[in-house]
């Protein structure tokens, strides 16, 4: 049975991604991105990766359409050419994929608990997490302690990415004067948000806190089940979103001003070196959390628990950050 | 100290990784940049010691979070790795030292903070590329150095960085894509990310289908991020428009540490596990080595614009280090590494001078720079002198590279000869190019109504003259670079020094 | 899992081949993007598929979970942070789209290019 | 049981994703990606109790929530595109 939804699943996914190509409504193709998104992630929880799949939905589903209909917003909606050097686009493309399915013709098993993959590093994971650990969530506990390394980058690859937002977007547009004389009255307007829709503002008012209220468990909750920082930040980050879209761009930055989006950015990567450098003056290696309490299993768990918050931290910071910084370019 | 000694290589990372939050915060615009110019210098002092304490003939090991090798990740540093350390470090130092006034006029106060974030966010990016032992652990580090990349670029006051760097980010994405897939490719074959263990674990599957195919995506992928020539169309733009000081940082190093993770996964993985990888590699990268040196140089011949002219060149000096690769021979492995080295060194000296006419001439038009030698005495000497070491005149650092080279196609017999020619050919080209500017600005008249300019501002002069003098003290006394680097050859080859 | 297996690993190409195509053959620079991401996308079901066990379930020890067989956590790790690469990605992208929207007028490469030559 | 549930709410995702392909209007295709976001939620529980594993039920919740911003997120671009279009045709160029 298993087979039969992976099967289809996999083919809605392909029919999904044609159709986002081939579409020249831009629009069209960031929805499809949507369905496109949502039924990755259930394969993903197919294969036995619900934390990926909260990632990719949380990422691909929310934050990613809001960003790319605040792009839209800003730029055109339709696409005016199809196709460029199609000729070249064709053969490149298809040697790759040769490439790939090539490698397929050797003896590479999916799925086979006796193949290399899953019989070398992998195993000692499942392992020893308890007893290093004592946490149920062998993923979080790798993510956070074992590569915890990794972690730290991908913390910085996501303040890198806010920083470049910043950066670009604070650039005054030359021709600037001229365009916000005709649009000032307008911006007043779009900056309202839905407030005068009943609906809208009445489910959503209620799901502003649900939202917040489950970030939260996503976060502490991770240990213990799918989630962790990172999801945990996109989701708080996509409860202000809908906050903003509710009430207006000004209201969503009343509740959370910029310098709060800075210091949550700046303090969450602080916070996760710190603990690395902590445990270092504390005589471990850096990172090394098990030095961190007297328990080494303790150490972990606080460690854990705390670079998770830095993460959160930094992610909905910058989330908040980037979607603010696209939603403040109507005004020019 | 001794205890500090051993968390080194994760300081290496870690320093410049965690004073980025706090330099976003600094206020008085000013202090960002001392701040991050300082954060450099002392990235640099700690390359500088860990680079001795290889000389040392010290295995440098450590594990992050205490957790052991293939568990946990772990970072490196050999000889291979400290040589390259020492060019990025170095190179950003130096060009951060170059780079208050011209950032001070190309990019608002209140954006400053967040350029020197993104330059120091580079450079632990680099850094971290260079010190990991983890194969995916790279590819993070790789994804901050390109973002930070990207937005240095984009800092450029030209509107025409901004296609430039899309562009940019399109290739730099798919090529860390391409990496990534081969990455899992290996790693769905031997169950293991560190690369030592790595080694050891392809062994037994070498001859299966799927490492041949990460073999390529690796390599594919990691020639277009070094800008390998038909596959270089992000690099002239994208050095072009950027900020000169960021065109000096990326030049001396962007592309570097991309040729070194390729000579790292080609060499160390692949050639002693992989059956006829030399040939492959061999008859893969040679046509594209020599179509670089003489293509890219021919086009720089003809170029108009001093920035792009040298970033041409950038790309045929690319050509060069990989055609050493190529013959897959101890000491043209030796001449590769020395020429990323010695290269680094020349690329950031001329890009020191441009910096410094950058200050006062309005473009970089070469016919624009007529006469400016008379105006920019000192700037146009530096020039000359830098560009006699690209060129590789006896004395300098590029002759040393060239030197090696040289020697390496001599053990390869008739097709030595060939490529012996080629090598004379692109310098004979460089000279060329090089001379076109040279002549423009010492002996073509001023034009008409160009206001009298002065000489550029003392600070980046002195750090130009700097970078110059350490390019003919290198060609003297090759004592440092050649010994890392033939240590680095070993090690590639599999042969402990 | 067999042909299932290569099923999916043969999905994998094919998006791989979507994504790339709309890399190279799309003028509009959002639809790259988009391209580029599903390009990445592909990457991460190549992982997700080399760690599933056959009758195994998610690495996360449950009081009810009686089965020991549990799929391989590492791969589904690293898709994590390549997830936030592709976003940070993606949100860096598009801010350089919204720049060149602003500075040209445009956001087909092809326009651009000819704005350029001018 | 929870296989028929299982295909008859994959038919119901066929069809919406029909719906979202094809169009015409624009308020077809919300209005279809709405409702395969509420689809693949039932599809999520359904399989987390089919495997054992009821403690995922978190993930549909954050499904369900994520959906609905999203859907939020289109309308409100809709309303800045309308009050934009005049001023647009008349501003630029």
């Amino acid at each position: 049975m298993t087979v039969f939804f992976g099967v289809f699943l996999l083919t809605l996914l392909l029919i999904v991604a044609i159709a986002m190509v081939r579409t020249d409504n831009l629009f069209v193709a960031v929805m499809l991105g949507g369905i496109f998104s949502l039924l990755m992630a259930t394969i993903f929880f197919l294969l036995d990766a619900p934390d990926v799949a909260l990632t990719e939905a949380a990422v691909g589903a929310g934050v990613s359409t809001v960003l790319y209909l605040a792009a839209l917003a800003l730029t055109a909606e339709r696409e005016k050419i199809h196709t460029v050097h199609q000729i070249k686009a064709l053969v490149v493309v298809t040697t790759t994929a040769l490439l790939v399915i090539f490698a397929t013709f050797d003896n590479v098993q999916f799925g086979d608990p006796t193949a290399p993959v899953h019989v070398h590093v992998g195993p000692w994971y499942l392992e020893n997490t308890q007893r290093y650990m004592d946490i149920p969530n062998v993923v979080t506990a790798i993510l956070g302690s074992f590569r915890g390394y990794d972690t730290l980058g991908e913390l910085f690859v996501v303040f890198t990415a806010g920083i470049g937002v910043l950066f670009l977007l604070g650039a005054r547009p030359k021709k600037d004067t001229e365009a916000a004389e005709t649009l000032i009255p307008q911006q007043s307007e779009t900056s309202e948000g839905l407030r005068n829709y009943l609906i809208p503002r009445l489910t959503g008012r209620l799901l502003v806190p649900i939202i917040l209220l489950f970030g939260l468990y996503v976060q502490f909750h991770g240990e213990y089940s799918p989630g962790g920082g990172f999801q945990a930040g996109a989701i708080i980050a996509t409860g202000i979103i809908l906050y903003a879209l509710l009430e207006g761009e000004a209201a969503a930055l009343r509740v959370v001003p910029q310098w709060m989006l800075m210091a949550l950015m700046a303090g969450g990567a602080l916070l996760y070196g710190m603990v690395g450098i902590v445990g270092m003056l504390l005589g471990g290696q850096f990172l090394d959390y098990s030095v961190l309490a007297d328990n080494p299993v303790v150490g972990q768990q606080v460690g854990i628990l705390l670079i998770e918050l830095g993460v959160g931290m930094t992610v909905s910071g910058v989330l908040l950050s980037i979607f603010h910084a696209f939603a403040a370019r109507d005004k020019y | 100290m001794s205890a500090w000694a051993q968390h080194l290589p994760a300081l290496q990372v870690g320093v410049p990784l965690l004073t980025t939050p706090i330099i976003v915060l600094l206020r008085p615009h000013g202090l960002a940049w001392a701040a991050a110019t300082l954060t450099s210098c002392f990235t640099f002092f700690i390359a500088v010691m860990l680079t001795l304490a290889v000389l040392d003939g010290q295995q440098v090991q450590y594990s992050m979070g205490g957790w052991p090798a293939p568990h946990g990740i772990a970072l490196s540093v050999d000889a291979f790795s400290a040589i390259l350390l020492l060019i990025v470090t170095g190179a950003s130092t130096v060009a951060l030292l170059a780079a208050r006034q011209i950032v001070n006029a190309e990019i608002e106060a209140s954006r400053q903070p967040l350029f020197y974030t993104a330059w120091l966010l580079a450079l632990a990016g680099f850094v971290g590329i260079l010190v990991s032992a983890d194969a995916f652990n790279i590819f993070v580090f790789m994804e901050i150095s390109s973002l930070a990349s990207y937005v240095l670029i984009a800092g450029g006051s030209d509107r025409r960085a901004l296609p430039a760097v899309f562009k940019y980010l399109v290739m730099g994405t798919i090529g860390a894509t391409f990496y990534l897939i081969g990455i899992g490719l290996i790693y769905l074959m031997t169950g293991t990310l560190n690369l030592a263990d790595m080694e050891v674990r392809i062994r037994e599957v070498s001859d299966q289908k799927p490492i041949l195919v990460a073999a390529g995506f690796i390599t594919i992928g990691l020639a277009l991020k070094a800008a390998v020539f038909p596959l270089h169309l992000w690099l002239p733009n994208a050095y072009t428009y950027a900020p000169v000081p960021v065109t000096v940082f990326l030049a001396a190093c962007s592309t570097k540490v991309s040729l070194y993770l390729l000579l790292r996964f080609d060499f160390f993985l692949f050639q002693p596990n992989l059956l006829n990888h030399n040939i492959q590699f061999s008859y893969f990268i040679m046509p594209l080595a020599i179509l670089a040196i003489l293509a890219a140089s021919s086009l720089a011949m003809i170029e108009r614009n001093l920035k792009r002219l040298l970033a041409y060149s950038s790309i045929a000096q690319v050509g060069y280090i990989l055609l050493g690769a190529s013959l897959v021979s101890l000491i043209g492995l030796t001449a590769s590494v020395i020429h990323m080295f010695n290269h680094a060194l020349a690329k950031a000296a001329l890009f020191l001078c441009v910096a410094c006419l950058a200050t006062r001439c309005v473009n970089l038009r070469i016919d624009s720079l007529r006469g400016v030698a008379k105006q920019m005495p000192w700037t146009m000497a530096a020039f000359l002198l830098a560009g006699l070491s690209l060129i590789g005149v006896p004395g300098t650092a590029g002759f040393i590279s060239k030197w090696y080279l040289i020697t390496a196609a001599l053990d390869e017999g008739l097709l030595g000869v060939g490529l012996i020619v080629v090598v004379a050919a692109g310098s004979l080209m460089a000279v060329y190019y090089l001379w076109r500017v040279i002549e423009v600005a010492y002996f073509d008249k001023t034009n008409e109504g160009t206001k009298i300019v002065g000489e550029a501002p003392l600070g980046i002069l002195v750090v130009c003259w700097l970078v110059v003098l350490s390019n003919y003290y290198f060609g003297l006394a090759p004592w440092l670079s050649t010994t890392l680097s033939s240590a680095a050859a070993q090690i590639l080859l599999g042969q402990v020094p | 899992m067999d042909w299932l297996g290569v099923y999916y690993y043969w999905a994998f190409a094919a998006l791989l081949m979507i994504g790339f195509y709309a890399v190279i053959a799309k003028s509009n620079l959002i639809k790259k993007l988009i391209g580029l991401s599903m390009f990445q996308s592909a990457v991460f079901l190549l992982y997700i598929t080399m760690g599933k066990i056959d009758d195994g379930t998610a690495p996360i020890y449950h009081e009810g979970v009686s089965q020991q067989i549990f799929s391989n956590p590492l791969p589904q790790v690293l898709i994590l942070t390549a997830i936030v690469v592709g976003i940070s990605t993606v949100a860096l992208g598009l801010g350089i789209i919204v720049r060149i929207q602003e500075e040209y007028g445009s956001i087909e490469e092809h326009e651009i290019l000819g704005i350029d030559e001018r | 049981m929870y296989y028929v549930v299982v295909i008859a709410t994959f038919a119901t995702m066929g069809l919406a994703l029909v719906r979202a392909l094809l169009g015409p209007s624009v308020y077809d295709r919300v209005l279809a990606v709405n409702m395969f976001g509420t689809k693949t939620v039932l599809v999520l529980i359904v399989i987390a109790f089919l495997y054992g594993r009821p403690d995922f039920l978190d993930l549909a919740m954050a499904y369900a929530l994520i959906n609905f911003v999203g859907v939020l997120a289109v309308l409100v671009f809709f309303r800045t595109r309308a009050q934009r279009e005049p001023t647009e045709t008349k501003g630029k160029d």
